[in-house]
């Protein structure tokens, strides 16, 4: 589909005002390749809102030339689901940070998944707070040292993915800003998933979390830790596709191929509707350290919030006929007084 | 039988009955269709329920009692009475919380079979009631309602404890006997309500009649009450709660917007009705969203806002006090936005099921930064259909989140409703933007109302971004500039102000040297006040405020006529400190703050002090 | 240990406040066994302390004689933390509904897990909103007629289990109100436990919700539907333990003995220091609907938040001393004016 | 070069300067050095750091410009200065942005090498205005910094980017030469900090050497300006910010109280330095609890505060609406808790990095229902401190929620403070309740403070149960009656009330016809403007309030003595409204609202108006 020539080119989805984010920020990668993947897409551009809160990350609408909103600091998922709820129409992406979308809006992103309510949701998530220069976030690393966390960070960090999934979202993803070309597959994917998306962004913050996704960046880390989830086939990965994923009783671990046989080698079935064996999946890495899966966990239908409430707007009229207010303040019973 | 004299049938101009017993009695409920049946009779009439806090008090305690009372009148009333002259007393608890609100010389009919040891005790009664002397001075009539009950629904094929239930209608058969009330609107209203259940109408409508019956061949019994159906003004009369009033008063808005209605929200006493009201009227292409909290609620609410609905969020205290960040973010992008708060009694969780007006202050002030709103109160159950609506065109208009405030009074307590003419509702809406032929500007404002274009997603070629972020002068881009925040921050301020120019003066009712100002549910009472101080000779005038913010560009004018103003309040004076606040005028403040809407008769007393 | 007399009894756990629910609410039970089992241990009263949020569970602080917080709608697992980090001699107990707990309090519950704070959740999980009279919670089956959804519920439900798991909280238990010994066992194993321990408690409203849990109260249903997990042992239910449960890749399903074989059922770990089995074990309802595990999903030793904060405590004397105020306000130094 | 004379060396009071340039340009750094080295030396000094709202916006742009302002002064000053005598522009965007509030005649210093075609559009300069006569008037002196760095810094080690970060020392050093201050202390400062990357601290050290040796042997630079050390009162003294001295404040109130500091947050411009600092004390038993969000944060403060914390929770305006449930909680538990708002230009998101007052009628009326609870603010950076430890009296001594309000002006300004003795420091401790002999009643009031007893978890015999729900007098058990409930509302505002005796009266500084009232950060602006305004014969009075709930007793009789009371507030006249609604006496408003401070010469000008 990205192949295909659009009317639109990525300017056409940048905006006049000058993009501010520090020199050298992931957020710079995330923002092109959102804008050349919108214009791939046939969608009017007046018909896609971004919806954001507050941090680095949420600046985002602000560059994007469609309809947005930088709403406050993690309200946006619910924003967002007023945004969908109201005109199902529109195509509804929230753009959050970790601290946005796991700390302070950790309940409603959570509950925006569980209803199924039609948003996609990016998570940026550098594992610290940019925009108030440097404490650490719920995803920062166990120890970490930062200005609010002095002789190291005490919080143990979320797994994102795991949460999502505890939370039932029917789509969960995970890509990182430098590979632009999966991102986009990413991207695809949720454009055309309909229900609630979340994908987990790593996204390199150069100036208070520089490198801390090296495992999967560095030149000597990144082939020996990027595992590569695609639906229908093996979780293999590393060098040769030497090692792959066995998954046990709800346990998966990395193995190496050659020791237990390709046949042994987990399966990845994205569409099952049920999220153990994803979950299970999650848990491979705790943190972008190590072999740690990317691409689509999970990918399975539901009925959507905004589809449900649709319907039943549709069923009430037809079973009582379009609102007539006269009736309606008739409806309990009226006297006359001549 | 400590009765000793038997009054005699009687014409009455207006009657206060209280309904009182165990929350599990159904005294709502039997008060209400008695409210119902007198209202289809013609009569005016105001109510006034009293829920306990628990779901279900433990039965036969005093925290248990829940009550329902009700004026009904063959004239105007406003109010539902200060004291009851009739007391439905279904168990000694009930007697005993209701008892000194009584009118002296006062009606009770008591439920002599729940007045037996651990009900006595459970009350804190050491000895019996009925017996000593506790209840002399008032008129008794007994009847062992549980027996009579059992015995009349016998037949109908219900059995265990579910029996019982039914004697709310043995007592509301006999309070419709004594004021002669028909039954049929009764029977047919449980015929209906418990058609899945056969047998429980069945043994509701059997007890009712028993009620009823047993008034009409007791010996006891015999005498009646005659309320004539009051010279309302002509035309055709509902009977609305004050949510039901506020739910269709936001669809009526909607309506008269051209727009669809958003309804989000957490439940909350005394609020939940409303969203319960609204879920039920999705034919008007309502939508409801429950949301997890009530900042999911104001924020999907604003978000529909954003994209062209009529978006309204409905709380009470406590959930205003979550929003309030988002309400600030709402009057920053300048979209409009209703939002409603049924009042409760606070701080704090506070007593839920009680009313109280204290949140008139936090309906102002409570936002951090610069964050003036429109705020509007309604004053009767159904004034809040109209305020509801004036809410819509404020904020429609305005560009505005626009403050709502009702209560927990309000909000339950019900009153005759001359039915508007749909026909004649306003036209509030406004057109969308649409493409022009150059820049879309979103903060461009129309020079008259300052008000900045609602542009909705959906519109080719206005794509913009909005944002909490001060905002440029005209552009609407993000600005540090510090003489840009000033002029924003001013214009801002002068939207709302100039709300004064297009809302209708301050009026005054009545004449005297003092003068009443009052907003909210205290209206009634105020009202009622201030008629009777005249009649006795100490004339009191009396302004009711729809509009808290901005005030009617009026009001400071009629204040400066008056040396005396009087403000009674159900909180310790809050509007008592705006007025002073903006027309350096002392006021005399009234403050009650016991959870329950002021007695004409407290309002009264303070005028006497006073003249 | 429950049954080594104790310096305690019911009664002194009993408080002169009238015990305020419905009668027949499944809260009288719950109350009481917890006062049984308060009593059964050998705490000083005086160092419990019960935290609530609103709710009529909630009410649950007033009915304790120990020190007790009814505080805000949501907010318990928020202040009870405060508590614990505060004093971290104090056993620690939050009493919440399914509305408190996962509706408005939902971010609060998972940060208290993920962070290990050293409280005890007990989430009285009966479906509904009770106290405020009969709304859709979000534990509420989707469909689901209440006052506010008189179309029925559009909102899929959380399940509870493996959202807690999710958010990887150390200690993860579910119960039943009608099953006191169960519960009481649920009870001294989150005493015994060190960190945060979650446990969901299946619990009645008979006013708004009756009978939601038939499938697990039921006389004709329980023996079919209760799936007790042990710690070790294969994962069997049903009358003679003809049912168990089969983990396979992620995926745990029921499965007839006869026709697996004993020795292809899941044994359960609780200890398992991954989560993916208990999260496949969590799977196997979602509800009370069917055949549902009932015990403790998960039990694992995690380094407890109030630790480290104690660490860091006496980290920090013993490398800087204890506070000398005087030298901290001459830090970035002095002059002197004569 | 456009430079028309050469002044001469001076002898000089009091001399403004402003560093400005690019947010990566360490223009914080290069300001708040130099002002530790004129701390040293012994000036009095105030300053005035102003951030650009991004982390790092693109280089070279209007918004990216980062500045810090310093007055320096050999007596007693109270403002960093209306304009700057010596502006440092590192490129033509601080050039640009800064320009029109330099002095008339002023100097300014410029970066040549970043003056190139480039930067200039970027600032949106046409044409060069070095060489264009904008410049005119002013003492230009020019530097080519970045060329002159790297000559200096080339034999350290350091290559590439990183070497040009040296050029904000080169302008220190130029600017320590023209005031002749010694470069030592910056010397060992800069050793100490980059004691781990020796090669970045021997650039800095070269770069400042060069800058300070390029003013002593260039020819255009010939002058020197002298500011004496200033005669203080005699004592030790530190250069402090606001948001240090409010968190060793909290330490200090903590250990007057003899309690453990619980400090819940979470971070918030212009709030997180607290958190920060805090978080870097665990050795004084500080808990800092970094919340999930500020709900959280004040929820486990509050728990804190139950288990007998000090507890603290600081945020801004924002971070304050999410809190106010929960201090409506803790106020109604009473239980002791301090609520730092470090106000910043709101509403809604604002601007945060920028300072406002415009939070003081939500810190008196942001909650619902009566709410009441003390109000003070800090009036410069010192007084931070001191008014910690009051708020932490106030909490401790009538169990209740403080509100404490500083501004994202004091936060990050900083000032000499004479350093308390600290044996000195007032007990503000209060014994928690120990078991007596009958039953424990946790709302049974000190007749005195109607402070009830702070029992905490771990004491046999006082287990007890707290809640949000409207508590019986005495004995705190949940109660629905009416009567009580007015009687707790009453007790629980005259409470607070009460603290009018407590407190200090209001005292006037200086005499005249107009009363000048202020509250927080505008203290220095307005002591400077009545004083210069008493000088030119307009003499004015001034009062500054800490308390701002309940008002000083005697402040209603002090406003009596005067005509005309102005008001300057960095908002749009909030406490202006709380003394119209109290006093009943017109106040004449000064409302400023464009993130900035004061300038004296605002209220100068405005006194000449009214005199
Ligand atoms: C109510 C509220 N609390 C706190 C803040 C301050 N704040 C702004 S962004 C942010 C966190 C940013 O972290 P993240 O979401 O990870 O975004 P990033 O900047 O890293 O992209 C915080 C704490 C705020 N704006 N509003
Ligand atoms: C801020 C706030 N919002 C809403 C409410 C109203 N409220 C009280 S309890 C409750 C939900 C109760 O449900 P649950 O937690 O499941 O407890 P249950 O009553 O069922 O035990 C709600 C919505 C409140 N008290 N405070
Ligand atoms: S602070 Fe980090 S996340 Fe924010 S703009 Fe700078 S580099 Fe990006
Ligand atoms: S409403 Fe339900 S949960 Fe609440 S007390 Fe009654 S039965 Fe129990
Ligand atoms: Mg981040
Ligand atoms: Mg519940």
């Amino acid at each position: 589909m990205t192949d295909t020539a659009t009317r639109y080119t990525r300017q056409d989805f940048q905006t006049d005002q000058e993009v501010r984010w520090c020199p050298g920020c992931g957020d710079y990668t995330l923002l092109a390749t959102v804008q050349n993947f919108m214009a791939s897409l046939d969608i009017d551009k007046e018909k896609i809102v971004f919806v954001s809160g507050i941090g680095c990350a949420a600046r985002f609408p602000y560059y994007m030339e469609t309809y947005g909103m930088h709403s406050i600091h993690g309200r946006a998922p619910a924003v967002a689901s007023g945004v969908v709820v109201a005109n199902p129409e529109l195509s509804v992406w929230v753009v959050t940070g970790d601290g946005d979308a796991l700390s302070i809006g950790g309940n409603h992103l959570i509950h925006a998944m569980r209803r199924n309510v039609n948003i996609k949701v990016l998570l940026f998530n550098n594992q610290i707070y940019g925009l108030t220069k440097g404490q650490y976030s719920p995803t920062s690393e166990a120890g970490k040292t930062t200005k609010s966390s002095p002789m190291g960070s005490i919080d143990y960090p979320f797994n994102p993915v795991s949460l999502a999934l505890g939370a039932e979202a029917t789509f969960v993803g995970r890509t990182i800003d430098m590979d632009r070309d999966h991102m986009t597959t990413m991207l695809q994917a949720m454009n055309d998933h309909h229900g609630a998306s979340f994908l987990e962004i790593y996204q390199n913050c150069n100036v208070f979390n520089d490198k801390a996704f090296l495992d999967l960046t560095g030149r000597d880390e990144r082939d020996h830790n990027r595992i590569y989830l695609e639906h229908g086939k093996p979780v293999l990965f590393g060098p040769d596709h030497g090692n792959g994923v066995v998954v046990e009783g709800g346990n998966a671990r990395v193995a190496t191929v050659a020791d237990v046989g390709v046949d042994s080698i987990h399966v990845h079935n994205a569409t099952d509707l049920d999220p153990g064996p994803a979950f299970a999946l999650s848990r491979l890495s705790h943190g972008p350290y190590g072999p740690t899966p990317l691409g689509i966990f999970r990918h399975v239908s539901r009925e959507t919030y905004g589809d449900l409430v649709s319907a039943q707007l549709v069923e009430s009229r037809e079973q009582k006929g379009a609102g007539d207010l006269a009736q309606l303040i008739r409806q309990t019973g009226t006297w006359t007084v001549d | 039988m400590t009765i000793t004299e038997r009054p005699q049938s009687t014409h009455k101009d207006r009657v206060v009955i209280r309904f009182a017993g165990d929350s599990g009695d159904g005294m709502q409920l039997a008060g209400s269709q008695f409210t119902a049946a007198s209202a289809l009779f013609g009569n005016d009439l105001a109510t006034l329920p009293d829920f306990p806090a628990e779901i279900r008090a433990p039965a036969g305690t005093l925290p248990g009692v829940s009550s329902f009372q009700v004026q009904i009148a063959d004239t105007d009333i406003l109010t539902p009475g200060d004291s009851p002259d009739v007391l439905v007393a279904m168990n000694p608890a009930a007697l005993k919380t209701n008892l000194g609100d009584v009118a002296k010389g006062g009606l009770i009919l008591i439920n002599t079979d729940a007045f037996e040891e651990r009900n006595l005790a459970k009350a804190g009664y050491d000895s019996d009631p009925l017996e000593d002397g506790t209840l002399e001075g008032f008129h008794v009539l007994t009847a062992p309602m549980e027996e009579l009950t059992k015995l009349a629904v016998k037949d109908t094929g219900l059995k265990g404890r579910g029996v019982l239930r039914s004697k709310n209608f043995f007592a509301l058969g006999v309070v419709s006997w004594m004021f002669n009330r028909p039954t049929e609107p009764i029977i047919d209203w449980v015929n209906d309500k418990f058609a899945k259940l056969p047998e429980v109408a069945a043994a509701n409508i059997e007890a009712l009649k028993a009620g009823y019956n047993y008034g009409l061949t007791t010996e006891e019994f015999h005498f009646t009450f005659d309320v004539e159906p009051a010279a309302l003004p002509p035309g055709e009369y509902t009977n609305i709660t004050g949510n039901q009033a506020v739910s269709w008063g936001l669809i009526a808005a909607a309506k008269s917007a051209g727009l669809d209605l958003f309804y989000g929200s957490y439940p909350i006493t005394p609020a939940s009705s409303v969203l319960e009201e609204l879920a039920r009227h999705k034919n008007f292409g309502v939508r409801t969203f429950q949301a997890e909290d009530e900042i999911a609620a104001v924020g999907a609410t604003l978000g529909a806002s954003f994209v062209g609905h009529l978006g309204a969020t409905g709380t009470s205290g406590p959930g205003v006090a979550l929003k309030s960040e988002t309400i600030s973010l709402a009057m920053m992008m300048e979209l409009p936005m209703i939002v409603l708060n049924v009042q409760r009694a606070g701080p704090s969780t506070g007593m839920p099921t009680k009313t109280e007006q204290a949140d008139l202050l936090m309906a102002l002030y409570g936002r951090h930064g610069e964050a003036p709103l429109p705020v509007i109160a309604a004053s009767t159950p159904s004034d809040a259909f109209d305020t509801a609506i004036e809410a819509g065109r404020l904020a429609v208009k305005y560009m505005t989140p626009v403050i709502l405030l009702t209560d927990g009074y309000i909000a339950n307590s019900s009153e005759p409703w001359r039915l508007p003419d749909i026909a004649d509702l306003p036209d509030i809406g406004r057109p969308f933007a649409s493409p022009g032929d150059g820049e879309f500007l979103p903060y461009l404002r129309d020079p008259d109302t300052l008000a900045r274009p609602w542009a909705i997603p959906g519109t080719p070629g206005l794509e913009h971004r909005l944002g909490g972020l001060e905002k440029q002068d005209v552009t609407g881009n993000v600005s540090y500039d510090p003489e840009n925040h000033e002029r924003m921050t001013e214009l801002r301020e002068r939207k709302i102000a100039r709300i004064a120019d297009d809302i209708p003066p301050a009026e005054v009712y009545g004449s005297g040297d003092i003068l009443v100002i009052g907003w909210g549910s205290t209206f009634g009472a105020i009202r009622e006040a201030v008629n009777r101080s005249t009649r006795n000779d100490i004339a009191a005038a009396h302004l009711h405020l729809r509009h808290l913010n901005p005030f009617p560009a009026n009001l400071g004018d009629v204040l400066e006529r008056y040396d005396t103003v009087l403000v009674p309040e159900l909180n310790r004076g809050q509007l008592s400190k705006l007025l002073q606040a903006e027309y350096v005028k002392r006021v005399v403040s009234l403050p009650k703050i016991q959870g329950l809407p002021f007695k004409a008769v407290e309002i009264e007393a303070k005028l006497r002090e006073l003249s």
